[in-house]
């Protein structure tokens, strides 16, 4: 294997694989090398980015939850609790537009509902090429059909969003959904294996091959070598993913559950090692126990798998049978795979044999870098522009139509038309405002949501830009009559070994620092993905803002657009 | 009087039509599981929409075959009054329950829109308080709406009185703009439209409510 | 046994699916495309001896389930794994 | 000509649409059933006087628009109508 440096193609660095050596004492085999490869990958490992993500306010009066658990949590009184996150699937999408799109939202909804609560709204921030380029329309269309094939079928709105089209998307769309949910405050779900001896149970689908190394590959550019590498796609079934829905929120009316996390990225292997991590235990699995759907599968390729729809979860020891039962009724798979151990180890067995043995912590916790960064030498031209320099229209009419015929002004009624935003019957404004408001059915009470992020000001400037990102996003609330509560964040960069790249990064970081603290609404939840670039350039930084708001009294909705005749028109602000 | 929301896997207006029933308009409501064939305490059975099944091979095709059809196929043939809304409606066409089939949108796409609707029929269970010609503000929320029925079906529904909604504009391709219908007995209604999306003001629309309230006050 | 089905629109059934792929495929450069028809294409693995039963079944699972008659007609053939 | 298409999904690829047909074949009594992939069948009628000519546009037709080549599989034949 070090004559192979088989390392270097799962994607690790000579010195990682140094680091491997030292916290093992020995060479690791195939099975580790593969964990710790999608593990120490940006995507799960966030390597690049959480010495920078420290910097972001993550307190604040209502916080329950934040940043580190699948979704961040906010009391919004009466024992109620919010739940919110956002999650990316770029690459994906670029390959299979409507599976990497539809996987994307079956991917974000788990994390809700693995904290105990009920998704009740999606909203998804969407960017592509420009439209006259049928590739790009192919993706436009298929991504728009995955994001309401899935969210439809699951029957959970998809309230609102945003889609922008610009060149620098063109090889690489963004696809960020973003959901939220709902549940008592005194019922959290938390990713933890705790209680040595406790019972590991794999619930949801059945183990394939689809996905091996998709974590790993969403970290990597894309390229035309991306498109070979297909298996890391998968087919989404929402069909299942509601019935695990339905499954888990009835499991966790028991006490029989300790934890529970979702398996995407990095399947069996980043739930296991995460939740053994959190709770300071080890975790044994046993590979023959796993319900796989195709033969001869390896333990490298089951640990691997990101097949979808499945959730790991940790029982109290001879409760399994209740959960079997809830599971059976919805026609799931329940199988016992493992069980909790008190040695910090993750340790794994296929037919009695030790094949992978590891300290979970050091999965977990991948190794920190903080990049050099450098502000582009274009950066300084780019704002150089001189207003007077350009002239006055002529004809103002033909300007405002223009403006109005934009893409990124024009309705985005071809979009969310498809979706079904009103679903569940709390959609009190549907798409096409401000922001989107549901009602929490039985209180006069209601939550107003908005995504919000304009990628071509970040380009120019990254700091400005991510500010305007939170501002836009506090106002849409605002207007719509609720008081900004959280924010979780979807950012989007190109290669963070690049200087400039990270420099972007860095003062996007530091520009929703501000605005955060400035407007008093914390992060608790979000999301990086690195590596958004095509043949070689980067897309424009497009930190995404998810914000939810409270309406402590429904009466109080405002929507946009005119009401009556003579009434007044103010212009407020300067 | 008892009123029964059957849950499929894959259903998701369950809840919606269970709420609406319940809650707005205080009506004994219970939810019914797909595999309970125990139906006999019910005067009212709702088949809500969703996607049961995932929709898979065609919409309605495999819920078809769940065990409570039977029972509700026995409760359709003694009158009692059944509606199917949107995935319901798929269900009953597929069942046998009523005529036609639904159909991809024309357009291919899914659609998520508010629409008018015209009530044709006023003499059934569930449209005994609208008007003749009476146009209803109410939600549809499908990928498979476009109705299907060949002529000689299409002109027997008309002599029978059994259509029961067109809608005012095409809006998915339908035949004559169908937009629900009826059994011959009229006691088994489908249609794509989601009344229980349409009850409550807080929703923009109440145009809906009228559906429930005619079967309610029927049964009364 | 292996089924391999074909799950087609009747004749003088519109097919919207069709006629979309159809203009496409003209789009595309593809001037010569005169008509697209789709369909369904499922492949059944059944545990089965003979062939007679095979094709009752399959006829059967065809009628029951897997077409619709008021739109769709079907085929199959049946092979030996 | 008229080019007959089989558009399924990769091996490996999992099927929901399938697995779900299957289960409810199994529940209908065809207990035998042990897997049920499903596919798209097409149909196209092209305006083409030789056979190569048409095997190359099809085999086109197929890559850029009628299977992802990143989750389906596709085959093919020709006849004269
Ligand atoms: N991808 C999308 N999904 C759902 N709703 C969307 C999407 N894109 C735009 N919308 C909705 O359309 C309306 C207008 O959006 P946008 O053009 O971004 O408005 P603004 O620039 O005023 O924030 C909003 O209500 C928004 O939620």
């Amino acid at each position: 294997m070090e004559q192979e440096k088989i390392w270097i193609k799962l994607g690790l660095t000579d010195s990682e694989y140094e680091m491997i050596k030292d916290i093992l004492g020995r060479e690791p085999n195939i099975v580790e090398l593969g964990m710790y490869s999608v593990m120490w990958s940006e995507h799960c490992g966030y390597k690049n980015s959480k010495a920078l993500l420290k910097l972001l306010p993550t307190k604040g009066p209502y916080v329950l939850q934040g940043p580190g658990e699948n979704a961040g949590i906010i009391d919004i009184g009466d024992d109620d609790a919010i739940v919110m996150k956002v999650e990316s699937h770029n690459h994906p999408s670029a390959i299979e537009p409507y599976q990497g799109a539809a996987t994307g939202v079956g991917g974000i909804l788990r994390d809700i509902f693995t904290m105990g609560a009920r998704p009740i709204a999606t909203l998804d921030s969407l960017r592509f090429g420009n439209l006259d380029d049928d590739r790009v329309k192919y993706i436009f269309n298929g991504v728009v059909a995955g994001i309401a094939g899935y969210g439809n079928c699951m029957g959970i709105p998809t309230i609102a969003g945003e889609v922008y089209f610009n060149e620098s998307y063109k090889g690489n769309p963004l696809v960020n959904a973003m959901s939220v949910g709902i549940m008592n405050k005194n019922k959290i779900k938390k990713g933890v294996a705790s209680g040595v001896g406790n019972t590991v149970m794999l619930v949801g689908s059945t183990t394939g091959r689809d996905g091996i190394g998709g974590a790993s590959f969403a970290s990597e550019e894309l390229s035309e070598k991306s498109e070979e590498k297909r298996p890391a796609v998968q087919v989404g079934d929402p069909f299942m993913e509601k019935l695990l829905l339905e499954a888990c929120l009835e499991l966790f009316e028991s006490d029989a559950v300790v934890g529970i996390q979702d398996m995407g990225a990095a399947g069996i292997t980043s739930s296991s090692c995460e939740m053994a991590a959190r709770a300071g235990t080890g975790i044994e699995i046993d590979i023959d126990k796993v319900p796989k759907r195709e033969t001869g599968m390896t333990p490298f390729e089951v640990m691997l798998s990101e097949s979808q729809e499945r959730m790991l979860v940790v029982v109290k020891k001879g409760r399994e049978k209740e959960v079997m039962d809830i599971f059976d009724k919805w026609g799931l798979h329940a199988a016992v795979i493992g069980v909790v151990t008190d040695d910090g180890m993750l340790t794994v067995k296929d037919r009695g044999e030790v094949v992978a043995r590891v300290p979970a912590k050091s999965l977990a916790n991948a190794p920190v870098y903080e990049r050099e960064y450098e502000k582009p030498s274009y950066q300084d031209d780019l704002n150089n522009l001189d207003i007077d320099s350009i002239p006055l229209p002529s004809d103002y009419n033909d300007v405002l139509l223009r403006l109005m015929s934009s893409l990124d002004i024009c309705s985005k009624e071809w979009v969310y038309k498809q979706y079904d935003y009103m679903v569940r019957t709390d959609t009190v404004v549907i798409p096409g405002s401000d922001a989107a408001v549901l009602r929490i059915k039985g209180k006069n009470k209601g939550i107003a949501m908005t995504i919000d992020c304009n990628g071509l000001y970040c380009y120019l400037n990254p700091r400005e830009g991510a500010k305007i990102a939170v501002a836009e996003a506090a106002r849409n609330l605002s207007v719509s009559g609720a008081i900004p509560m959280a924010i979780t964040d979807g950012l989007n960069f190109g290669n963070p070994e690049k200087k400039e790249v990270y420099w972007q990064f860095r003062e996007a970081i530091l520009g929703i620092k501000e605005a955060c603290e400035v407007l008093g609404i914390p992060v608790i939840s979000g999301n990086v993905s690195f590596y958004n670039e095509s043949q070689g350039k980067a897309i424009y930084p497009t930190p995404v803002i998810g914000m939810v708001g409270l309406l402590e009294n429904l009466n109080h909705v405002t929507t946009q657009g005119f009401k009556d005749k003579g009434d007044v028109i103010i212009l407020a602000g300067k | 009087m008892k009123a029964g929301v059957v849950v499929f896997p894959g259903s998701n207006c369950d809840v919606d039509c269970y709420h609406v029933l319940k809650d707005v308009l205080s009506v004994d409501t219970r939810y019914v599981w797909h595999k309970d064939t125990d139906i006999s305490d019910l005067d009212l059975i709702v088949l809500p929409g969703g996607f049961s099944y995932g929709d898979y091979l065609r919409a309605g095709a495999i819920a078809r075959f769940s065990p409570v059809m039977n029972s509700v196929i026995d409760a359709a043939k003694k009158g009692v009054p059944i509606i199917g809304i949107c995935n319901g409606f798929q269900i009953l066409t597929e069942a046998g329950l009523l005529p036609g089939v639904l159909r991809r949108n024309k357009n291919l796409k899914f659609i998520c829109d508010t629409v008018q609707i015209q009530a044709v029929n006023t003499d059934s269970p569930f449209t005994k308080k609208l008007k003749s010609g009476q146009i209803l503000n109410i939600p549809i929320a499908h990928g498979e709406g476009n109705y299907y029925v060949d002529n000689d079906t299409l002109e027997k529904l008309k002599d029978k009185g059994l259509i029961a909604f067109r809608y005012l504009e095409d809006v998915n391709g339908s035949v004559d703009r169908i937009a629900g219908v009826l059994n011959e007995n009229k006691n088994v209604l489908g249609m794509m439209p989601h009344p229980e999306r349409a009850s409550e003001s807080i929703l923009g629309s109440e145009d809906g409510r009228a559906i429930f309230e005619s079967v309610v006050e029927y049964l009364l | 046994m292996i089924a391999k089905i074909k799950v087609t629109l009747k004749k003088g059934i519109s097919d919207p699916q069709g006629q979309a792929i159809k203009g496409s495929l003209q789009t595309l450069g593809f001037g010569n495309v005169q008509d697209v028809r789709v369909g369904k294409y499922i492949e059944i693995l059944i545990d089965e001896q003979e062939m007679k039963t095979a094709e009752e079944k399959v006829k059967e699972m065809c009628e029951k389930l897997l077409a619709n008659p008021v739109i769709e007609d079907y085929t199959f053939e049946i092979t030996e794994v």
